[in-house]
């Protein structure tokens, strides 16, 4: 009998409804943890797979990484014989952003470590052929190269 | 001009009046949108709206311009002129509504806060909510379409079998005042608001209020994970900012009677405002008014809290604590109150 | 207010014929709802405010949304493709008719008193509509502050209040019945 | 009618009377069919008579599409299969391959792919989570689980460098080690979590409306959700002890001290009361995984450049986020699998729809889509 007495309190006076009342308040004082993107910029993980950035002045046009892209997406093409015996930098070097899927599979095998992942995101344009960068076009910062490559695993990340 | 010529007291005056209380209605009525998308928000533990003006605050407005320029698109299968008819009986009888609703004290003979100081306030009051139904089932059956007919058909029965339970807690509070005038309830809880010795009514009133306007956790004719969006799902541009307008001016409606019914009104209890009111009129008008807009917007409150936090009942549910639950709670209470009441007469 | 109560008139009637007349049945209901609304506006301008609001919470909010529940429901072509007049109409229409001549004449000899319209319209006999008067002459000190509901109350749980009982009796069975029609397995 | 009356002539009035049911499409492009998954219901008034999934909206022929690519290259597109579920669709076609070349994973990448498996595992509930709910009309949970999701997103990020399509494991092993500090992130994460698995069951678990709207509805018995082929949480909502990790253990399971929770009646509360339990039991492996992290390499050593498994068949399967995710890689001996299959859970367990949905009301449709926990991208693959 207390036990159905019981039963008939809660159905009459909404406990669990409450309780769940009091969680959405908890939340409604606290922070919100709402990010303002363009306002506040993101802070990123150095391990973020960004915009593909090659180095053409170290690259050695070994197409390992136009191998290894699953969506082919990259397209090197080594310079002329005679060059390429002094100079093995490639002659052009195309990237697609159309069909680059950030998988960092042509970063693994990179001898030089020329190729790599920036940690720029915001990639729309107005115009697909934006999207095709060639060696001229290429974005290439060395100073992010050397912060990724020299920091990377002893940098403490930002706590999520 | 003259304020005391005939003209202006029969005609005039109630004109102002209405174009003054439609302006306020309809800002009142953006401005719940606005306050329901920040709520929502904070509840949810993010920000909400806040990119159009400071606070998000033009937001509305922006909105509103947004429907106005859209398309106004008429389905192939739908019934041309009860399609383009319909929003406008959904709008109609929530805006009408507001004619008794009377927000603060009277300031002066002719300055009084209602429009119309109608005898039979609250009767009229439920008689011209009953006909927003109409706007819905309508919208619904004229889009030609499935899932709008659905929307309708669950909102139609949704209404009916909510008006019951309402309309007997309604008449609770009209037997606690004795007056079916808005004004006499008001004056009535000038101690204690009828929050306390109807509680159960207000409870009944509560429910059968969010589910009578058609919101969470009641939305079954909107719900938009199984109806698409229910009876406006065919609905774009001005004609689908009808309906939204007539749902959240039924939502500010329903916060006013609330507040003038269960809450007091814009009375402060034990606070003496007729020898208040005649010393400083306006002032006591205005303070009046404010109580009035504090209560209403904490009813408000409410609401968006629980839209916030339940889940939605199903249809068959729905129905069933209708006239289930309710209906008996209501008429229990309503027995009770009568009691009460005669054997305070006797 | 003669020529406004012409037009309301003229819109009741319009409406009615519409209800009857008109192809689709949406649009006989959405007839019958404007019709119902000039009909609360009739009671409104009799001042019998009371019975505006009920005419309209019940027959324009609560039973036509009934009926257009039906409606929606149906099939709407094969409705509109079948026969919907009959050979009945004219004698109906006779006899509807002799009715209505029946009615107005019987009105129009009445003497009516337009002080108390409201309670006046619930009554025919003249025998009745006297002795009312002259109650209500002794009562008009009372009355003079009662409002239209608790008029109407009173004569609703005063006078008639057995009829009134006996209608809810009737009610109560009929919405049993209905239960018991709708249920599939008694 | 009249018309009517005459033209069937002597024909009883309950035949002429006869109601019709409605044919309602449902999707694909609706709110609660979870992507472009389409039904097309019968209905008589509300309650369902008939369901004819319709699927193939999402088909992008992945199987056929990983036959024409190398054994590596082939991996980022299984994220695509499960895409909120991607590590475990990686973890399943990479192990394929490794069982074909019989590679032995190193311990310490085994337990790395354990800890991101399960992490994977919770925000994949997460996101059911949310969705289910707001598909039940509490919308409030949906932002709260993407909350949290976020977090496991932000770690993540910072482990593989992608949120959600992460491309996780490279055959053989993982590519990297954690970076600094993601231990303790990972840590706090799982301190907090629990708290708000408790705050959902708050929202939903104790609420009456939410118990009304889902129990009782969807029952499939143990029986025929067998017999139907049904796996993952939607199996073991109907009380079947069956889950991959448990039975064919594989990355080190075995070592891990957790529980499969089961259900009892096979409906909806049961299928959701499984998925917030199971989330708990991931937080308990993956704090297992890392207390007892191995020391160790992450690749195996000889393991070629290329890869070139002996000719052969091998099956391999995880226990995905919806169930039983296997991969059926036939090679013959090149670089490219002869013939590829993905045993895909959701597709399987859309069987059980049918069962579900008959008898009920098109709300209760929306709660058992819900409850299945389908992806379209691996419907229709």
């Amino acid at each position: 009998m207390p036990g159905a007495l019981n039963r008939l309190v809660r159905m009459v006076t909404f406990p669990e409804l409450a309780s769940g009342l009091a969680v959405t308040f908890k939340w409604f004082r606290k922070p919100k943890v709402t990010e303002f993107y363009p306002d506040a910029r993101p802070v990123l993980p150095y391990r973020t797979k960004g915009r593909l950035h090659v180095e053409i002045e170290t690259c050695i046009s070994c197409r390992m990484c136009e191998k290894a892209c699953p969506e082919d997406c990259i397209k090197v093409y080594p310079p002329p014989k005679e060059v390429f015996k002094t100079d093995k930098r490639p002659a052009q070097f195309y990237i697609s952003l159309e069909h680059c899927i950030h998988c960092g599979m042509c970063v693994d095998p990179c001898p030089t470590g020329s190729i790599h992942h920036s940690m720029e995101f915001e990639l729309a344009t107005y115009n697909k052929d934006e999207l095709l960068f060639n060696k001229e076009t290429l974005p290439y910062d060395l100073a992010i190269k050397h912060f990724r490559q020299g920091l990377l695993e002893n940098v403490e990340q930002k706590s999520p | 001009m003259d304020w005391n010529s005939p003209f202006m007291l029969t005609v005039g005056l109630p004109l102002l009046k209405i174009v003054i209380l439609l302006g306020v209605v309809a800002f009142c009525v953006a401005y719940t949108v606005w306050l329901e998308r920040r709520l929502l928000g904070f509840f949810q533990s993010r920000v909400g709206p806040n990119r159009v003006g400071p606070a998000g605050l033009i937001q509305p407005i922006a909105d509103g311009l947004k429907l106005i320029l859209k398309e106004d698109i008429i389905p192939t299968n739908a019934r041309p002129f009860l399609f383009r008819i319909a929003p406008i009986f959904a709008v109609v009888p929530a805006f009408a509504g507001f004619a008794i609703v009377a927000f603060a004290p009277p300031a002066g003979p002719r300055a009084s806060f209602l429009i119309s100081d109608a005898n039979i306030g609250i009767l009229y009051l439920l008689a011209i909510t009953s006909l927003g139904v109409f706007g819905i089932v309508l919208g619904g059956w004229a889009s030609g379409s499935k899932y709008p007919l659905f929307g309708s058909l669950r909102s139609a029965s949704q209404m009916l079998s909510y008006e019951v339970p309402l309309t007997f807690s309604v008449l609770s509070v009209i037997l606690m005042a004795g007056s079916f005038r808005l004004d006499d309830i008001i004056q009535a809880q000038g101690k204690l608001p009828f929050l306390v010795p109807l509680i159960l009514a207000f409870g009944v009133y509560v429910i059968s209020a969010v589910a009578e306007t058609n919101r969470a956790p009641f939305d079954l004719p909107e719900a938009e994970s199984e109806l698409v969006g229910g009876f406006h799902t065919e609905y774009s541009g001005m004609r689908f900012a009808f309906y939204f307008l007539a749902e959240y001016a039924n939502v500010v409606l329903v916060c006013c009677v609330a507040t003038s019914l269960f809450l007091g009104g814009y009375k402060i209890p034990f606070l003496p405002y007729e020898t208040l009111l005649a010393a400083h009129p306006w002032t006591v008008s205005l303070i009046g008014l404010a109580v009035f807009a504090v209560k209403a917007v904490a009813f408000l409150y409410f609401y968006i809290w629980i839209r916030a936090t339940f889940p939605r009942y199903r249809y068959d549910q729905l129905l069933k604590i209708g006239w289930k639950v309710l209906l008996p709670i209501s008429l229990l209470n309503l027995l009770l109150v009568a009691g009460i009441k005669l054997a305070m007469l006797r | 207010m003669t020529i406004g109560w012409i037009l309301l008139s003229l819109m009741i009637a319009l409406c009615a014929l519409g209800v009857v007349l008109a192809r689709s049945p949406i649009s006989s209901a959405i007839s019958l709802l404007i019709g119902f609304v000039g009909v609360a506006i009739l009671y409104l301008a009799l001042k019998a405010e009371f019975v505006a609001a009920v005419q309209i919470l019940v027959y324009a909010g609560g039973i036509l949304v009934l009926y257009l529940f039906g409606i929606m429901l149906t099939d709407n072509e094969a409705l509109r493709l079948t026969r919907q007049t009959h050979l009945q109409a004219w004698p109906v229409f006779v006899l509807i008719l002799v009715l209505f001549l029946a009615v107005g004449h019987k009105l129009y000899h009445s003497d009516y008193t337009p002080q108390q319209p409201a309670r006046l319209l619930m009554l025919t006999d003249q025998s009745q509509v006297q002795a009312l008067q002259n109650r209500l002459a002794q009562e008009a000190g009372a009355a003079q502050h009662a409002t239209n509901p608790q008029r109407v109350a009173r004569v609703l749980y005063g006078d008639y209040l057995y009829p009134f009982e006996a209608a809810s009796v009737l009610l109560l069975v009929a919405v049993l019945g209905a239960v018991f029609l709708a249920k599939k397995d008694v | 009618m009249t018309d009517l009356l005459r033209a069937e002539g002597t024909a009883p009035l309950r035949k002429v009377l006869e109601t019709k049911n409605m044919e309602l499409n449902f999707g694909p492009q609706h709110p609660a069919t979870h992507g472009v998954y389409r039904a097309v219901l019968t209905l008589d008034g509300e309650r369902v008579v008939g369901i004819e999934s319709i699927i193939g909206y999402l088909h992008r022929g992945i199987e056929k599409w990983a036959e024409y690519r190398t054994y590596p290259k082939a991996t980022p597109v299984f994220d695509r299969l499960d895409y909120v579920g991607a590590i475990l669709n990686c973890h399943g076609y990479v192990g394929a391959v490794e069982k074909l070349m019989k590679v032995e994973v190193p311990k310490r990448a085994q337990y790395i792919r354990v800890i991101l498996d399960e992490l994977q595992r919770i925000a994949n509930h997460l996101l059911w989570l949310g969705t289910h709910a707001l598909d039940l009309g509490a919308m409030t949970v949906l932002f709260y689980a993407l909350r949290e999701r976020e977090v496991i997103m932000d770690l993540f990020e910072a482990m593989l460098g992608q949120r959600l399509l992460q491309n996780a494991y490279p055959i053989g092993g993982v590519r990297l080690d954690f970076p600094k500090g993601w231990d303790r992130a990972c840590r706090n994460f799982l301190a907090e979590f629990p708290k708000r698995i408790d705050e959902y069951e708050t929202l939903l678990s104790a609420n009456r409306i939410w118990v009304q709207r889902t129990r009782g509805v969807g029952v499939i018995s143990g029986e025929e959700a067998v017999a139907l082929g049904l796996s993952g949480p939607t199996l073991r909502g109907s009380g079947v002890y069956f889950d991959v990790r448990k039975a064919v253990p594989y990355s080190s399971y075995e070592e891990f001290d957790f529980e499969v929770p089961l259900g009892e009646r096979g409906d909806v509360y049961d299928r959701y009361i499984v998925r917030v339990r199971e989330m708990r039991q991931s937080v308990r492996i993956v704090q297992q995984a890392l207390d007892g992290l191995p020391e160790g390499p992450l690749m195996p050593e000889k393991l070629s450049k290329i890869i070139r498994p002996p000719a052969g068949e091998a099956y391999f399967c995880v226990e995905g986020t919806k169930g039983m995710l296997g991969f059926y890689v036939v090679s013959d001996g090149t670089d490219k699998p002869w013939r590829l299959h993905v045993r895909a859970p959701s597709f399987v367990n859309l069987q059980g729809l049918e069962r579900m949905c008959v008898g009920g009301l098109v709300a209760d449709v929306v709660a058992n889509i819900g409850s299945l926990d389908i992806v379209l991208g691996e419907v229709d693959r």
